[in-house]
């Protein structure tokens, strides 16, 4: 068992291209004790660390540079939108978009996309469709449940039992002719992920306009938006070791040029007269108010931090430790995993532990100091459909390692010892 | 010993009392925490005011599921007024323990659900 | 000259209650040089300096108990909720509310107001009239324009020459019977302050719902909304010492109840089905998504800050330094200001210089480390009623003093020099 | 010397050339800088493609309306294709100096207007 362990381990670090000691380090929180043990942190799903650059980012700004942006002609203004527009232009180079003005700045992904459904819902005609899939976020679902009002049919693509998208379902509700399809780039509660690049094609060639929710991909692999094609892309900053506050839209120009604006005020426009207003140029039209500007400024330092690690090598990390930690959890008795095997999955590991509520799961793993998700992960009716109440959800990101893993697994047998439900 | 699971709470969820439909019964309360899943049904006999027996069916966690049995043993041939002094404080004493905070509410939902349903049961009878 | 100087400086120091010197050490941004000269920040209005306190607080949270909230059962997201939550309460406390449940918070005073336009929007019909003043910035004028669309009438009170309230207009508005009554408190172009609570009884008395943009009064003078009655109010943090991207929406409980949500997606969600989905408790259900919990606790430690200084005590030393500016820019010929007199406004003063562009002023000015800004302060309808197409606006806040109202002088004659325009 | 302020500046703010409305005039360019009032009317006599005359009336600050004066005295006589060619980077070198970037735009958002409106003009007569 000892040699075992010494052998996997020294194969894991001539492998690794990750050098994660050293990242590990660049995040103060982990330096933290929880209940006096390590702080090991597996909800990176639902948020994630900051690095000490991000921080300090943040702080530089505050101490050095900050004022309101656009409209100030005076040293500091001009800074702060210096900064502000650089960090536009990082996002964009970020996701291989064309520039800065294809990059709205929102609070996160949620609003991004009710961004999408209150303006493309604008346009929508009573009898319209919106395609869907099961592996929705709520946050891909209830704004466009919201449309039902105006009398549109809201399709939703279902899933196959192990939780891999039904493609056949997909082209079938397709046939449709949805005029919009949005659909998640990999579930977050899962972990699954979906064939972007074929379903956006698909979906265009049926001439739908196509909207990805990239929460849960951005962060994890590269992204080109260019090469995948779709209209739209909507992810967080916080889910990407940025602030929290701070969300992504992504557009294709002419797409959000045909857009109305979505919330109206100051900043957006361009001349106002007491009767009516003209709206300011891309991207500003969509950002009303005054803006997070230490957030958008803190997520452009969080992009240069994924930039030096580099984004292969982070997805790489990720499948490896989802490769251990699957492994690692087949070895316990009494262990159920839901959706697909690791190969068609983000570095999540979806269970529950037979005997005992996800709940309590969490509950002994965080006495350990073992912090992970127990719920239905915003994701109630795609756990509604595979007949699940609640599960414990691990989820890995770039400065998680071996140990961690070995402490997930340490809890979960602490807790069938506890509930005495070991086999 | 476990500071959030008490012998107690581990022996209630393994072993509930009352777990079961009452048949027949007069009041039935029903109710979720839908944010956890959890979810529960009391069925109960009332004469008089006065809760002559009760059971419960659940979904859920240790937490909950030990609280639920032992709000029926508390209820059990109480008078409604009775019940309704029942604090979410009191309720969590009797789990011994400490409940953290984030799991106060799978301990104190279901209280809040036979509560609202002897409250309703009032108003129709008066 | 040097001894009347020394004698109102003696006047001032007996008089002022607040320790400005100790205050500005509090700012670390103030220790920075512009053009070589000391930093002298004039534009308040537009947004506010960050004491240590603040910017300690988001480092604090990113660096010890970062994690999302509400969702988890383990101990980092135990502290993350509880100090969001604490937040609300916190902001409650401060302006008078009855709990946090009736603090939603937002990512600026402009979306708090996007959010009444678009929930209690819905509930207007064709015909019905809303009510608000020239007075008001873009963020409480624009929102309400797109409600035209649906045939909504919008009413606009006038202003006085010197760019008070015209209060019989709007009394002679109001008897159009106006369903929603949304004005603000003070303007921030010209500083003007609004006779709030007779507006807001008023308004009440003939059936409206009143809304108080409170964007320049919250952080500038003691504000109790159950003695004001309104029933929503709106406000930014970023223009009382906390951080970007978090501002509030107040709203009486009932009313918010009563509110439909606006944003739809994670966390404001309670169950969600394939078909619909039910809202969650206040403020919550207005707060889709992961909010911004670093801004939420930025927010409370600057509300903290300022409750340490007593807001009494701030609008009492901005009154007295409008005064001393008043006095000071009096005493240059060739200065046009624009609005009331000093009692009727807050510490804003807007004005031009005869034969130099606000703009040119501005440039100069910054040349000699004063930053104000220039413009039409969004707030375009107000300046073209009074005939204006852009104006110099200085404004105070807590940590400014005497030598920066001084440097604002001398920045102005060396612009008269420059400009060759000194009479 | 002040940086931003050059005394070319300056003097054309106090007495800028060709200010006023050409009479008669057969092209009229117009626009406006809204985020900050600035606004600006060229009137031109073109004949062949070249532009024999050029004048401007304008509401702005001093660098923006150096840059127009500066503007109409470098197209004055010029073909079309010629003044299109001119870059912003061109006309800010006009003014010597170093333009900080919150005024570029005071200085250079006139000659896109006149730009936009001589393209327009050229496909009018196409
Ligand atoms: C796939 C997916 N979409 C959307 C969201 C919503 O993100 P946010 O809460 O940052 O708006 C999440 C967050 O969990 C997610 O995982
Ligand atoms: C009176 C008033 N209302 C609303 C706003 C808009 O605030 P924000 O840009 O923070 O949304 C401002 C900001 O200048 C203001 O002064």
């Amino acid at each position: 068992m000892l040699r075992n362990k010494t052998k996997s381990e020294i194969s894991w670090k001539e492998k690794s291209s990750m050098n994660t000691e050293k990242i590990r380090k660049e995040f103060p929180i982990l330096r933290r004790k929880i209940n006096g043990r390590r702080l090991v942190y597996l909800d990176n799903t639902a948020t994630t660390q900051k690095p000490a650059s991000v921080i300090e980012a943040i702080t530089e700004y505050y101490e050095h540079h900050n004022a309101n942006v656009h409209r100030g002609i005076y040293t500091l203004s001009q800074e702060a939108s210096e900064k502000y527009e650089e960090a536009h232009e990082e996002t964009a180079r970020f996701i291989g978009a064309q520039n800065g003005e294809e990059i709205v700045f929102t609070r996160n992904a949620t609003e991004s996309l009710n961004l999408l459904a209150f303006t493309l819902g604008k346009e929508l005609k009573k009898g319209d469709h919106v395609l869907v899939t099961l592996l929705e976020h709520h946050s891909n679902l209830v704004p466009w449940q919201q449309l039902k009002e105006k009398g549109i049919h809201l399709d939703i693509a279902r899933v196959t039992p192990e939780g891999l998208l039904n493609e056949r379902d997909f082209e079938e509700k397709l046939s449709l002719k949805p005029k919009l399809v949005s659909f998640t780039a990999a579930s977050n509660a899962l972990g699954t992920r979906l064939p972007q690049k074929k379903m956006i094609k698909a979906a265009r060639d049926s001439g739908a306009t196509t909207i990805v929710d990239g929460a849960q991909a951005v962060p994890h692999e590269p992204v080109n938006v260019q090469k995948l094609g779709m209209d739209f892309m909507a992810f967080s900053g916080h889910k990407m070791l940025g602030p929290t506050g701070i969300g992504v839209l992504y557009g294709k120009k002419e797409r959000l040029e045909s857009l109305p604006p979505f919330l109206t005020g100051g900043d957006m426009i361009d001349t106002v007269t007491e009767e009516k207003s003209t709206w300011n140029a891309l991207p500003w039209k969509f950002e009303a108010g005054t803006p997070n500007v230490a957030g958008g400024i803190g997520l452009a330092a969080a992009i240069k931090y994924l930039n030096g690690v580099g984004m292969e090598a982070v997805a790489e990390h990720e499948q490896k430790l989802l490769q251990y930690a699957t492994n690692q959890l087949q070895e316990i008795p009494g262990i159920r995993r839901y959706g697909p095997s690791p190969e068609h999955k983000l570095g999540i590991i979806s269970f529950n532990v037979n005997g005992i509520h996800a709940h309590d799961v969490a509950s002994v793993l965080d006495q350990n100091g073992v912090q992970v998700r127990s719920g239905n992960h915003c994701a109630q009716p795609l756990l509604n459909a595979l007949g699940i109440k609640a599960s414990v959800r691990a989820s890995f990101y770039l400065y998680n390692d071996r140990p961690d893993v070995d402490a997930l697994v340490d809890g979960i047998r602490s807790a069938q010892k506890l509930f005495k439900v070991t086999p | 010993m476990n500071e959030l699971y008490s012998e107690l709470v581990l022996d209630l969820y393994r072993n509930p009392p009352n777990r079961g439909k009452l048949q027949p019964h007069n009041v039935r309360a029903s109710g979720g925490n839908p944010s956890c899943g959890d979810a529960v049904t009391f069925t109960l006999w009332m004469e008089n005011g006065i809760v002559k027996d009760i059971k419960f069916e659940n979904e859920g966690c240790a937490i909950s599921t030990a609280m639920q049995a032992l709000l029926t043993e508390h209820v059990k041939g109480k008078p409604v007024a009775e019940i309704q002094r029942i604090t979410e404080q009191n309720a969590l004493e009797w789990l011994g323990g400490s409940i953290t905070p984030t799991r106060q509410k799978c301990a104190t939902f279901a209280l809040k659900i036979l509560q609202k349903e002897l409250r309703a049961v009032e108003q129709r009878n008066k």
